[in-house]
């Protein structure tokens, strides 16, 4: 396809990734979360699968397929396992109100879009360009981290941060050496299998899995 | 091969070996074994300091030692009269340790375990090579050791008091801020002079800016100071060395506070090679502050080791009065008087080294046999021990600065130094008009309340009649500790009636301190004294000899005239009651009543008096008690609070980590967008 | 220094010994005479001392049980001490058969050793009494000690010395330096000093046996026969010792700066005379005053090491 | 550790002939790949054994195996050569000393470990299956940091310090419980988070090389050697931004500000020798990541600039740790604050940076390494003893345990930098490095801060150690029950802590690993 369009198609599909990422902060239905993960989860696939295909890289098909099959299919998966497990509510707590943590996101995108002058500035590219977007995500998949409450929204959090940095990682270097690339895949895998053991283990010891129970451990 | 190889190598091995040979011997022998060790790396000190004394440099590297840094030793004058002192205490303190941790018959004593018994030899060994070391990595870690070993010391009788739990943790606070002054100290020295070899600090001592010097000179003064137990870090030593074992008091006090001298003198006069007048005027300050404060306290104290640890402070404080005039002439030129003023501060830490060895050790055989520090509960000893109440005597003589006493000779000359400031017709800078008076003033004061102190000590503690059965039933200790005393006081006689045997040895320390170099105060002293520089000589072998011959005289002639007919024993008038009982007696507080009054603004005793009357009536006294404490005034001024802010800082902390895991992450959250920030601003 | 010289230093020191022994009893007397004059009294004559110490030595010593070779060995050390110091201090001439006695601040040392043994019998006693007495005087004697070494050093800065020979000779050499402000101030100041070492009044009465006042008396309690006359006799000789001290510091003339007999017959005559002069004057004093308070005392004290301080920075500044 | 004296021992006896370890030689793969394999099998036979004493001591051979191997890479490589096999394995001076300090303390550890779950079975505090996957997981956790030090590209590295944390995850929550729940929560969250902001400064380090137009050209490498090699070619840009991502994320599981957190809560909560290797190794293991890094950084960017960084990250764990372990009632937590306070340090001598810096900071790592692992599995004792981790429920240790009081003890003394334990040396060394780089401030600043510290510990340890011993002075249930229920564990069990308290001592006083310090700070350390 012509480079304005792959272009066109690049800005798109970034864009959505931001737009999802925000989503996730503004919706509190822990399910529908879960589904703006999975999609967030194609896009990446198919910005990679683009990426790939500008590049005549093989080894960036591959690494779409992985993204598609983790990020899309096996994690939702977990986590809607785990949320149905979880016979409680099923909204996000937010600590900080849902109003406040769009402005907040506003915010990140902002100093996002800042920070990524020189990384833009290293490479000019239309893949570079939208460097930003992926570290948008990284910001807003702490700040989750940060302000909900539940077990599974932080799980949820973390993997938006994780998102984020594939998406970096596509955007920048069209791609990590696939060995990396597994091995980061494979432990963000464990880390949620673990963290929904953890979180299982919680709901029997707690009876629930608001991290507001988890202040035992002070000083 | 030299005498100080072969010194320094009995100290080492000695100490190493018999640490060794003492942790796997049975209880009974430990006793021995580690006395004689203990004598013996005394002894290898001795050999090591008479080596460096005679004056010839000496320099080893051990190779495979300390690692990333390297075990430098060097023994010179200056390090020699230091280990001369320390040996000689550590002779006395391991002959009398033989009897002294033996096991009494019925009850064991904890100054047996293996811990203390082998650690002794450790910690002497450990301040032996203190003055031998010559690099600032060997200096810190032999000064650490000392540290260490004598804190386990310290906590030997942990099981018995709670307070020796405090007095260990008090001695390890002070000792740790002393370290930390000392290596900040160095350390920036070092770097700055490009070495840390004392060579490469010597050399490069020069180049450094004034502030920087100046820092240097703060920090280890601060830190040395704390080791001497100077004014306001001396809190530590009325309590760690009551509640060591006296024989262990004996060396922290006579020879571990002397190293702090040492370093004060090595670095500041020696590796500084001295600095403007402000740093003796400091130091001359702090001395007198010391001098006062500890006989002040001491002059009204009850506990025997108590007592002699502040009088531990008085005579460093007089040693640093000595060190900082010297400053102060050195400064202003006046090289003969700091030579005088120096030799004297050296003179009397060997004095101090050797009355406070007799003291402390005499406290030791009273505590054993008594089981009491309390003067006020003491008395009467001098007939149950009279040895040790003979030997007692001979060390309060010289710590009261009375001639014949050893103190008398070094104060003498302090005295001189101090009086010689000024010459007709010359006047003086007003920094020196003011200060030298104030501080003979200082001198005079500490010399008057010394002797009120140990006329208490001596007088109440060991004559009258014993207050308790305790002091009643008293025993006279083991020949051992009798002979380790005899080898002190008898370190104080010589010392008392021919301290020109040590005179060419200090000239010869002062000429490796730049300031005084060549000056040689005591060169041509014999049987008398006489200051090189100044007109000033006193013999104290001629008074001695003098007052011995007056003496016999007198008793021929009054025999003459009043016969020798035995005195006939005589009840005594008990203020018209039917008996003297000893409860009619002063005790040491009431000796020390008056003194109190007139000091009461600066010590602010607390009383408390309680009277229970007979049931009957309310009018009908059945018995009064009253008891005062006079508690440490600087100490409560300026450490409470001290304690206090870190505690609420502690507790304000404890808010940091309140289990939140959100605010965890936040934490991580906020630091990332700071830095991030920061990045982006700055780029 | 050739042996006939030495012989002859010897034998004036003998001299010196021999004129304070026999001298300070009736210097006791006298003054005792005198303020029983001026009282109205007939007085026991100047003579009684001497006569009391006779009769002391003749009665039997006794010694109260329990006590300790110390409270024996006490009066001994206390007038060796004043023995010693009479032989020692430049009374007569300024001539020493051995240097290095006579410094100053060996000499109020050895002095401060008498009391000292006096002090620690009073408290071998283990008499209320004795204790007391042991404590206040040590306090006295630890106020009264850094007057004068302070005063010492005030008049040893004129001379750069504080061997007493070099002092009286110096004065001796330039007489005008007496008038000077700082050896007036410490004169006032070793005044006090000596009024306190010598347990006169206002310090101490030495005629009394006041419990609430007694000093030395409540030390000396228990003493009697002839250790009692040794006490007595050093505690005149202290008196003698001290003005004799006091006169040559501040009044040096007549002593002598050889060995010739005549100037030492000249010597030994001016020194009876302004002892006697001095104690007189004390005595007349002592008339027109009462006994202070215990706890006055102090304050009497830190008046006179205000003085001797003064006296050592006029000595800096006015040099 | 006798490190110097076997290798010279080897080396001289022509035992290792330079050349048998030559570059993909079979010796060098079998020096490489032992470390990380070895554990393994060890896991293995766990996985399909259960726990079972053998099986359990296979763990500690194991474990001497990685020692062993970390003896013959130091002799191999003392002399400044390199051992690489294909692209991914390599080892260099720096790795040896790593190797070292897992090994040592994986010896005490896993040694430790046997008594310790043998006790545990006999008090039914865990189960078999919980011993089972304890005797898999510790032996799997040494093997991944064997892994991660001897990974020779930062990708793989990257990896292997995410799998510590997944694999230590349980054994974090080895007890179970709410507490250990808790614990696991936060370890796993705190530190994936870390790591994750790591990984992104990874990727922008690897498109910053991509674009460096070295000998790599347009590909991009993650390989340290090359990225050593064209470091000055970096794009500034990308790497302040990457290198502030790395030392934060590598930061969280060094135990540094901001993201420090779960150290004190995962430390205390573990079971005291998972304590020992974490505290002991795992934090250090992050530090060398660090290491890597900073010699990238420094020729990449103003060295200023990641000197200041690490210097506030650093200062600021130490005065953290200091202001928590004032008012500290919880000897596991004070321990682990002590640790995050070590690694403060540690932080300090990476931001000076020289040589010797490097040298006394990686001699710190293997002093503080084998003090902790003493003084966890001694405080495991103490809480096995008395049943609770209260320091004011233990009280006259000394009078009740002699032996263990003295070894918990000496190991505090040693924690508190006293000689003759090789602490003291390298806080001294830093001290002087740190002042020789004209950062007298800093040194003034951390000693205080360690004042406090000193006092903070000193105090009530002496409570727990000294004083008569009597059950009135500390009632309260939990003790009295520990004093029927517990057995005295036989002095055996102190055998591997003497021996830690010995080597401590050993290259406290000698200087057997001088040379090999000397070596790995040339390859990390700068002017």
């Amino acid at each position: 396809m012509s480079a304005a369009v792959s272009t066109q198609l690049l800005d798109v599909i970034s864009g959505a990734i931001l737009l999802t990422a925000v989503l996730t902060l503004w919706r509190r239905d822990l399910a529908a979360i879960i589904r703006l993960l999975a999609i967030q989860g194609v896009l990446i696939a198919g910005l990679a699968l683009l990426l790939g295909i500008n590049e005549h890289n093989t080894e960036l098909y591959l690494a779409a397929l992985g993204v598609l099959i983790l990020k899309a299919i096996v994690l939702p998966t977990i986590l809607r396992r785990v949320l149905a497990d979880s016979g409680e509510v099923r909204e996000t707590a937010p600590l900080v109100n849902v109003t406040s943590s769009l402005l907040a996101a506003a915010g990140l995108t902002l100093l996002a879009y800042v920070l990524s002058g020189p990384l833009v500035a290293l490479a000019p590219s239309a893949a570079t360009r939208a460097l930003p977007v992926g570290i948008a995500v990284v910001l807003l998949g702490f700040f989750m981290l940060v302000t909900r409450r539940r077990a599974l929204s932080q799980v949820i959090g973390f993997l938006l941060l994780d998102n984020g940095i594939t998406t970096t990682a596509f955007l920048a270097t069209s791609g990590v050496p696939l060995v990396v690339e597994l091995g980061v895949s494979l432990d963000v895998l464990l880390v949620v299998l673990v963290l929904q053991i953890v979180a299982a283990r919680m709901r029997m010891a707690f009876g629930s899995t608001d991290l507001d129970g988890l202040s035992g451990l002070r000083d | 091969m030299t005498l100080v190889d072969v010194g320094l190598a009995l100290v080492a091995g000695g100490a190493l070996a018999g640490a060794l040979v003492i942790a796997l011997i049975p209880r009974h022998v430990r006793p021995l074994i580690s006395g004689l060790v203990t004598a013996g790396v005394g002894v290898g000190g001795v050999l090591a300091g008479v080596g460096g004394l005679s004056g010839a440099a000496w320099t080893r590297v051990a190779p495979g030692l300390l690692p990333l840094g390297e075990a430098r030793l060097s023994v010179d004058a200056l390090s020699g009269v230091f280990l001369l002192l320390v040996g000689a205490v550590a002779i006395a303190a391991g002959i009398y340790g033989i009897g002294y941790t033996a096991d009494a018959p019925h009850h064991e004593n904890p100054a047996g375990s293996r811990t203390t018994q082998a650690t002794v030899p450790l910690f002497v060994a450990s301040m032996l090579f203190v003055p031998a070391a010559a690099s600032v990595t060997t200096l810190l870690v032999v000064w650490e050791l000392m540290a260490l070993t004598s804190l386990v010391l310290v906590l030997t009788e942990h099981r018995l008091r709670p307070s020796v739990r405090d007095a260990g943790l008090w001695y390890g606070g002070m000792t740790h801020a002393g370290l930390v002054a000392i290596m900040t100290g160095l350390v920036v020295f070092a770097a700055d002079a490009g070495g840390e070899t004392f060579e490469a600090l010597r050399a490069g001592a020069a180049d450094l800016s004034p502030a920087m010097r100046s820092t240097v000179f703060v920090l280890v003064l601060i830190g040395f100071g704390a080791k001497a137990g100077l004014v306001p870090l001396h809190v530590w030593l009325p309590r760690a060395h009551p509640e060591a074992p006296s024989h262990v008091s004996a060396l922290m006090s006579a020879a571990m506070v002397a190293l702090g001298i040492y370093g004060l003198i090595r670095v500041g006069f020696d590796l500084l090679g001295g600095g403007p007048r402000w740093w003796g005027l400091l130091v001359l300050t702090i001395g007198a502050v010391s001098a006062l404060f500890g006989v002040l306290q001491a002059s009204v104290a009850t506990d025997l080791k108590r007592l002699l640890a502040y009088s531990t402070t008085e005579n460093v404080g007089l040693m640093a009065i000595g060190i900082g005039a010297a400053g102060v002439f050195a400064a202003d030129g006046n090289r003969a008087l700091a030579g005088v003023l120096m030799a004297a501060a050296l003179l009397h830490a060997l004095n101090h080294a050797a009355f406070k060895t007799v003291l402390f050790l005499g406290a030791g055989s009273v505590l054993r046999a008594t089981g009491l520090r309390d003067l006020d509960a003491l008395g009467g000893l001098v007939r149950r021990m009279p040895l040790t109440t003979a030997l007692f005597g001979i060390g309060a003589l010289g710590a009261a600065a009375l001639p014949p006493g050893n103190g008398f000779v070094s104060e003498w000359v302090l005295l001189q130094g101090l009086i010689h400031s000024v010459s007709e017709g010359v006047a003086a800078s007003p920094v020196v008009a003011v200060s030298i008076p104030v501080a003979v003033g200082v001198v005079a004061l500490t010399a008057g309340l010394g002797v009120a102190t140990f006329v208490k000590a001596f007088g109440v503690g060991f004559l009258a009649q014993p207050r308790s059965t305790a002091a009643a039933t008293a025993i006279e200790s083991p020949m051992p500790m009798r002979v380790g005393m005899g080898v002190a006081a008898a370190s104080c006689a010589v010392l008392a009636v021919a301290p020109a045997l040590v005179g060419g040895s200090l000239d010869r320390v002062l000429n490796v301190l730049p300031e005084v170099r060549d000056t040689a105060p005591l060169a041509d002293s014999a049987v008398t004294l006489r200051l090189a520089g100044i007109q000033g000589s006193m013999s104290p072998l001629l008074i001695t000899v003098g007052l011995v011959l007056s003496a016999v005289l007198v008793a021929v002639v009054v025999r003459r005239l009043a016969g020798s007919a035995p005195r006939r024993v005589v009840g005594v008038w008990a203020n018209g009651g039917p008996e003297r009982n000893s409860r009619q007696e002063l005790t040491a507080t009431s000796f020390a009543e008056p003194l109190t009054r007139v000091f009461d603004d600066v010590l602010r005793p607390e009383h408390d008096i309680d009277v229970t009357p007979y049931a009957e009536s309310a009018y009908l006294i059945e018995s009064v008690t009253f008891r005062q404490r006079v508690p440490d005034r600087l100490e409560a001024a300026m450490y409470p609070p001290l304690l206090a802010t870190v505690e609420s800082w502690g507790r304000w902390s404890r808010r940091l980590a309140n289990g939140r895991v959100h605010r965890y992450l936040a934490y991580g959250f906020i630091g990332l967008l700071v830095a991030l920030i920061v990045v982006a601003v700055t780029s | 220094m050739s042996a006939q010289e030495t012989v002859f230093a010897v034998a004036a020191a003998g001299i010196q010994v021999a004129v304070v022994v026999m001298g300070a009893p009736y210097l006791t007397g006298l003054m005792r005479q005198v303020r029983a004059r001026m009282e109205g009294r007939a007085g026991a004559g100047v003579g009684q001392p001497v006569r009391d110490l006779r009769k002391l030595f003749h009665k039997e010593a006794t010694r109260p049980e329990g006590t300790s070779v110390v409270f024996v060995a006490a009066p001994l050390v206390m007038l060796a001490s004043a023995v010693f110091l009479a032989a020692v201090i430049p009374f007569v001439t300024t001539v020493a058969a051995v240097g290095g006695v006579s410094d100053l601040f060996a000499v109020v040392a050895v002095l401060l050793l008498g009391t000292v043994a006096l002090a620690l019998a009073g408290l071998d006693t283990g008499t209320a009494f004795g204790g007391i007495g042991a404590s206040r005087e040590v306090t006295i004697v630890a106020l009264v000690e850094p007057t004068i070494l302070l005063a010492i050093f005030a008049l040893s800065v004129r001379v750069g010395s504080s061997d007493l020979a070099d002092i009286v000779a110096g004065t001796l050499a330039s007489p005008a330096h007496v008038l000077s402000p700082a050896s007036l101030l410490a004169a006032v100041a070793f005044a006090v000093v000596i009024i306190a070492e010598a347990g006169r009044l206002p310090v101490d009465n030495p005629s009394t046996h006041l419990e609430l006042t007694m000093v030395h008396e409540a030390m000396v309690l228990e003493y009697s026969g002839r250790d009692l006359a040794m006490v007595e006799l050093a505690a005149s000789m202290r008196l003698a010792l001290l003005l004799g001290l006091g006169v040559n510091l501040f009044a040096p003339w007549g002593v002598a700066t050889t060995l010739a007999p005549l100037a030492l017959l000249l010597g030994i005559v001016m020194l009876i005379v302004k002892v006697a002069l001095v104690g007189v004057a004390l005595a007349v004093l002592e008339v027109f005053m009462a006994k202070l308070r215990l706890f006055r005392v102090p304050e009497l004290l830190a008046g006179s090491l205000l003085f001797a301080l003064l006296a050592v920075a006029a000595s800096y500044f006015l040099a | 550790m006798m490190t110097g004296t076997v290798m010279g021992m080897l080396v001289s006896r022509g035992v290792l002939p330079d050349g048998v370890l030559h570059d993909g030689g079979l010796a060098a793969t079998v020096v490489l790949l032992v470390p990380v394999v070895v554990p393994a099998l060890a896991a293995g036979l766990a996985a399909v054994l259960g726990w079972r004493r053998w099986v359990a001591w296979s763990a500690v051979a194991a474990s001497a195996v990685v020692l062993v191997a970390g003896v013959v890479a130091a002799s191999a490589t003392v002399e400044g050569s390199v051992l690489a096999v294909g692209g991914w394995l390599r080892a260099d001076a720096l790795t040896a000393v790593m190797l070292l300090v897992i090994g040592g303390v994986s010896v005490i550890a896993t040694w430790a470990s046997v008594g310790y779950i043998d006790g545990e079975l006999k008090t039914q505090t865990t189960t078999a299956r919980g011993a089972r996957r304890y005797a898999i997981l510790v032996p799997l956790f040494i093997s991944t940091m064997a892994g991660t030090v001897l990974a020779a590209n930062l990708g793989v590295m990257w990896a292997g310090i995410e799998a510590t944390t997944i694999v230590t995850a349980f054994l974090v929550g080895h007890h179970g419980g709410r507490r250990a729940v808790e614990a696991t929560w936060k370890y796993v969250i705190i530190c994936s988070v870390g790591i994750a902001l790591a990984y992104l400064g990874t990727v922008l380090v690897y498109y910053a090389s991509q674009h460096s137009g070295g000998a790599a050209g347009g590909e991009g490498t993650l390989d340290w050697s090359e990225l050593v090699a064209h470091a000055d070619r970096l794009d500034p840009g990308v790497m302040r931004i990457a290198v502030v991502l790395l030392v934060l994320g590598f930061g969280t599981k060094v135990g540094l500000v901001p993201l420090h957190s779960w150290l004190p809560d995962a430390h205390s909560e573990a079971p005291a020798p998972v304590s020992a290797l974490m505290s002991g190794v795992l934090l250090s293991v992050a530090g060398y990541a660090l290491l890597r890094y900073r010699v990238i950084a420094v020729s990449a960017l103003d060295p200023a600039f990641v000197r200041t960084l690490l210097l506030v990250v650093g200062i600021g764990s130490v005065l953290f740790a200091a202001s928590l372990m004032i008012a500290q009632r919880d000897y596991k937590r004070l321990l682990a604050y002590s640790s995050m306070e070590h690694m403060g340090l540690v932080a300090i001598g990476m931001a000076v940076g020289t040589p010797l810096a490097i040298a006394a900071l990686l001699l710190h790592v293997l002093g503080h390494g084998l003090a902790k692992a003493v003084l966890f599995c001694a405080s495991g004792q103490i809480l096995e003893l008395t049943g609770t981790t209260r320091m004011a429920g233990v009280r006259g240790l000394l009078v009740r345990r002699p032996l263990l009081a003295a070894v918990f003890a000496l190991g505090i003394a040693a924690l508190l930098g006293l000689p003759p334990f090789s602490l003291f040396g390298s806080e001294l060394a830093l001290a002087r490095a740190t002042a020789d780089a004209g950062l007298a401030w800093v040194v003034g600043v951390t000693l205080v801060l360690l004042l406090v510290v000193f006092v903070a510990i000193a105090r009530p340890v002496a409570g727990m150690l000294f004083g008569p011993h009597d059950d009135a002075e500390h009632g309260g249930a939990a003790t009295s029950r520990a004093a029927t229920s517990r057995a005295a564990r036989p002095a055996s069990s102190t055998v591997p802590l003497v021996l830690g308290l010995v080597v401590l001592v050993v290259i406290g006083v000698a200087t057997p690993l001088d040379g090999l310090l000397v070596s790995a700070a040339a390859i990390v350390g700068t002017r």
